[in-house]
């Protein structure tokens, strides 16, 4: 069990913590809700990152969103969270509205994008973020300012030769770079034994020879304490690691999928219920840092937030029809 | 005959090949134990086993790559690219590989493979889900590029496909997939041979040459100048490389007016090499300059749907164009 | 002025832009060490150091990859792509990246880079080191392609395709890398905007419209015609996407004829487009067909001397094919 | 120092040995002969095995050309003559001649291809055969008749998204392929630090959970030893295997490039002094399985057959431009 001596020695304090808490159980509920409208036909298509929350908001608390870049992928929604975006913005291109600041409504909900954040606009391809992160971080390094870019994917976006190649040049060049490897061991209906041949993604680190680290994904204290040792390393000059946190999809891939068409119903049973958010729950209430009042602050609190995000975002008008032509090229 | 959607009649093309030549078999992301995202694959892999229809891992140029290293060895390798916008990562393997197997080793070597993918727009897919991918396969010499837009040409084709000793691009119209159904022959007489556009609707005064989801919006619009006594001929392609030049030019001499309609952005796509073909064969036939019609030069379509409306062409849009060029 | 071969012209436009702005850097395989296989920036990294003239690994699409990274950060990279047929490994992110950025950010990032690439055939190069990729390119929205023909304006767009802020292909004929000198000037002077054609050679009879190598041999043809009384008009387009409509209509209009010239295969070629956008927009002024003149589509140029130059188009068959289109 | 014991050991007899020293002799022939002929400007392009091709030879020599398959790379000059391609044939590909069996005189001389003798056609892109063989070792094993694809390739090649994807289908399927990576530090100009992360390329197969061997590949006998452990690996169904011959490339790139404009004089005569075919005729006297006299014999008959291969390849018509239009389609 995890005492608040070890917490405070990773650098960490209650608020911070609970921040972090508070950001995951948005994550949650604006997720939930989401999910009610895509299947009301409210929104037309959504990728949950239920199961993934707890490793995403602990890896990106090991940040500093005004300093590093951030190449998050479609699954990050709690990831975006913490790196800025609001409720209302992110139910904003749930709608597909125009003040969606990612995309104008333009791009499927995930493809996170917000300059003054330095979250760099992803697409939907798997893989290409990889090396593109490689190049910012070689960017960063020029400037010398310690900034870090993090990158983080799936584990079928491995696969990819880009992701080879993105390690390889990150590695020759000591770019500072956090490759995080969101392993929920399924790509859509792939298992990884179809996927990823040897002992795993973060031992594929060693072929570059950089650190490769696997942690567990529900652990935050363990993702923040691998996340916080890299960042460290890349703003040291050291170059960048691997790292591969292990997490559960507790949703189907995405709301076009129903994984209990591939996938075995008691597995899927077992794993609803090792759901990494009641865990860090408890890790907080033992810690003392969490009373059952406090939470329940907390929940109504987010409900009220995602009830006006959800009312604001359903509200907003559609983008007039002629902007299709804005903004292919810096003149047009 | 059985009442089949576009992509039933898909699944049907591959069970069928897949029954009658042990070497055929199916690989791709997800088309194993889920059948592929749209279904295409539903059911072979519990019926032919995990080799024939093979879940790979995600990396569209191995998946190409591994296909060719098949089909090098005799076997005849159905590749599915779960949507033709990632069909990219794979573009040196088909371009400087497939496509140039047969030419490089002076006819030693044969790659007879396909490569299916879903194309097109009009499902909220946005820039990654919606492209129109056939002018860059439908400029390189070596393969064959196939875009049915019914089921039973989508089944007949495929089949046809499967069986051409040469790799062949196969681009399923997404938005097609369950839009509508059609008797679909069983068998051999379900085949339709590579390279044959069809005059699906005739008219004397305009030529309408399109492919894809747009015959039906080519239909649409000439029903509906019908009322206005415009005549419309629609000649749907179904092949696109090669494609049927002396139909179109017999259909364009008989009407003297000529619209490409296609899907992809404009500059550049198929429906340029189709107009300046005819343009330049039929010169002395037009009453009209030779029109194209197609999607804006944007990068494909937006997620919101009223932008995504905006983007793809429909009947009403399709219609306006041809009346102003029939009346020329 | 000093007199330059093009790629000499190449090497001094990256040089006075390194010089003008501490952002613009340079990267790709043995671009450092060794200067570039043609020697395009030869002596950049004694000059400029390691870091911006950078010999990566061979990756194209990493080397695109982190252009694109360094472009996103404020840099203004200008990667080397060692030949146009080592494009495709990139290809997913030179279409699905690079070209969205901007459109699929709804404006809130760009993406200015540049991937210069040496293209074309007639070096007996074969397959790999022969292709002409601008069709490719030309059909993304978001995308520029530029393709000079002559050293001062391969020096001038470069340094314009340098500047400007959305991504730019930069296609170099690498059969004129030496084939001739000329004038060019130094600094700001040699500055050419993107987008404009030039009509390097003016003539009542008929109009070609070429670019890249295809320019040399369309005035050589030129000058043999004029012995015949036929007065050819040479357009180099120069810039292909987006290319100079107006300055060719223009000339179609004067002459009432006109040919696309191309290296590039014939079928889904860019002088699909260009002829296709120009038999619809000067249908009232036409006295022939819109004629292409390209290569064959076979897949590129065979190694063997005698089969390159079957492939190849020589100002002979150029010649011929003029004459028989202003006398039609 | 090798003793004939050990050589038997691996199973090789003096006929063998002395055969592939006649190959690795035969490629040096040809191809000094084959530079001249470029100086004189009588050959267009060459690209030269020199300083690899004794480990080219020991590799082929592990295999079996009968049943197996080759994807060979451009420098693989010597590994095509062991795969059974004559001098003539060699030098009719040289001058580019329709009686070329690769590609009639179409490809670049060393974009090997011979269906009868399983050599798979290449191309001149750095990479695509990797995966490709990937999927030949899959066909080869559902066949089951124990075939091997050996695919060969340069360190510059491993920088490639292909090899990865390669490599990692290839270790999920268990596909009998031998991956073998002539590593001689140089891709064209750059030199392995700046291609290559980490420890090398033998250390990228416990990314896959396959075997990485690294071997001197001047030493005919232990390259043998390599390959042929992979090879029953792979006919044993158990998957393929990654070898990193380290090899010196004598030569400059191809005959387009001048290696002296980006090495050191130094280094370039040290490794000179380094050739691989002296040292195994060294080797093959120690064990007195070649007097001088009879490698006198070997390379005076090598000459006369240089000179008639080199007469006939001359001699030999070029190409009517008609065929220019010939095997497009199978029907055109
Ligand atoms: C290049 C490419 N190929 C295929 C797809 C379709 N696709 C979207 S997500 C996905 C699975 C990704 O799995 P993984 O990388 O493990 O991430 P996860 O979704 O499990 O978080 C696939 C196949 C795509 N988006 N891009
Ligand atoms: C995809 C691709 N990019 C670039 C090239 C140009 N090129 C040919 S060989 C070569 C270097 C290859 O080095 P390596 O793989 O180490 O093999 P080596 O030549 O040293 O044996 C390069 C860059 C190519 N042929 N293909
Ligand atoms: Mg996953
Ligand atoms: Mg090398």
């Amino acid at each position: 069990m995890t005492t608040t001596a070890e917490v405070e020695a990773l650098g960490l304090t209650r608020e911070q913590v609970l921040t972090a808490y508070t950001t995951i159980c948005r994550a949650r509920a604006l997720d939930d809700r989401r999910f009610l409208l895509n299947r009301t036909g409210a929104v037309a298509f959504i990728i949950s990152p239920r199961g993934h929350e707890v490793a995403q908001v602990a890896a990106i608390s090991a940040l500093d969103p005004g300093r590093d870049r951030f190449c998050l992928y479609y699954r990050d929604f709690a990831a975006a969270l913490a790196c800025g975006f609001t409720s209302e913005e992110l139910m904003l291109s749930a709608f597909a509205r125009p003040q969606d600041p990612s995309s104008g409504g333009r791009q499927t909900p995930g493809n996170f994008g917000s300059r003054r954040r330095g979250v760099i606009v992803g697409s939907s391809t798997v893989g290409p973020q990889i090396p593109k992160a490689a190049g910012i971080g070689l960017a960063l390094r020029w400037q010398g300012a310690g900034g870090v870019c993090y990158v983080s994917f799936g584990e079928g976006a491995t696969s990819q030769g880009d992701f080879h190649e993105g390690l390889n040049f990150a590695a020759i060049h000591r770019c500072p770079v956090v490759f995080f490897c969101e392993n929920n061991h399924w790509a859509i209906s792939v298992p990884q034994e179809l996927q990823v041949a040897g002992p795993g993604v973060a031992a594929r680190a060693a072929a570059y020879g950089i650190p490769g680290v696997a942690v567990a994904g529900d652990d935050f204290f363990a993702v923040y304490r691998a996340v916080s040792v890299a960042v460290q390393r890349a703003r040291a000059g050291e170059g960048p690691t691997l790292i591969e946190a292990r997490v559960l999809r507790l949703q189907s891939h995405s709301t076009d999928d129903d994984q209990r068409g591939y996938r075995e119903a008691a597995e899927l049973a077992a794993e609803a219920a090792r759901d990494p958010i009641p865990r860090m729950r408890a890790t907080l209430t033992e810690l003392g840092w969490l009373s059952a009042q406090e939470d329940a602050r907390i929940q109504a609190s987010l409900m009220l937030e995602v009830d006006a995000a959800t009312a604001q975002a359903e509200a907003a008008s559609d983008p007039d029809p002629q902007t299709l032509f804005a903004h292919v090229y810096a003149d047009a | 005959m059985p009442d089949r959607t576009l992509v039933q009649a898909v699944r049907d093309a591959l069970r069928e090949e897949m029954e009658r030549d042990e070497r055929v078999c199916v690989l791709g992301e997800d088309v194993g134990r889920k059948g592929g995202v749209f279904g295409a694959t539903e059911g072979l892999q519990a019926r032919f086993g995990a080799r024939r229809v093979m879940d790979t891992p995600l990396a569209e140029s191995s998946i190409v790559a591994v296909a060719q290293g098949l089909a090098l060895e005799g076997y005849r390798p159905v590749a599915e690219i779960q949507f033709a916008d990632y069909s990219f990562p794979a573009f040196n393997q088909i371009v400087n590989e497939v496509a140039k197997v047969r030419y490089r080793s002076n006819g030693d070597f044969s790659c007879p493979l396909v490569i299916r993918a879903p194309q097109g727009g009009g499902v909220r897919g946005a820039f990654y889900h919606s492209q129109s991918v056939e002018a860059y396969y439908c400029h390189v010499p070596g393969l064959k590029v196939v875009a049915p837009s019914t089921p039973a040409d989508a089944k007949g084709l495929l089949k046809a496909a499967i069986r051409d000793p040469d790799p062949v691009i196969f681009l399923e119209p997404k938005k097609l997939y369950r839009a509508g159904r059609e008797d679909v022959q069983d068998g051999e007489p379900a085949l339709r041979p590579l390279g044959q556009a069809r005059i699906v609707r005739e008219g004397a005064d305009l030529t309408v040459i399109t492919y894809g989801y747009f015959r039906a919006v080519a239909l649409d619009a000439a029903a509906r100048l019908q009322a206005d006594g415009i005549e419309i001929e629609v000649v749907d392609l179904r092949t696109l490389r090669p494609w049927d030049v002396a139909l179109c030019m017999e259909s364009v001499a008989r009407t003297g007016r000529l619209a490409v309609l296609y899907e992809a952005n404009r500059t550049g796509g198929f429906g340029a090499e189709v107009a300046a073909e005819l343009a330049e064969r039929c010169f002395a036939n037009l009453d009209a300059p030779v029109t194209r019609i197609a999607s804006p030069d944007v990068p494909s379509m937006p997620f919101n749907a009223r932008l995504e409306q905006a983007f793809l062409l429909d009947a009403d849009r399709v219609t306006a164009e041809l009346a102003r060029l029939a009346r020329f």
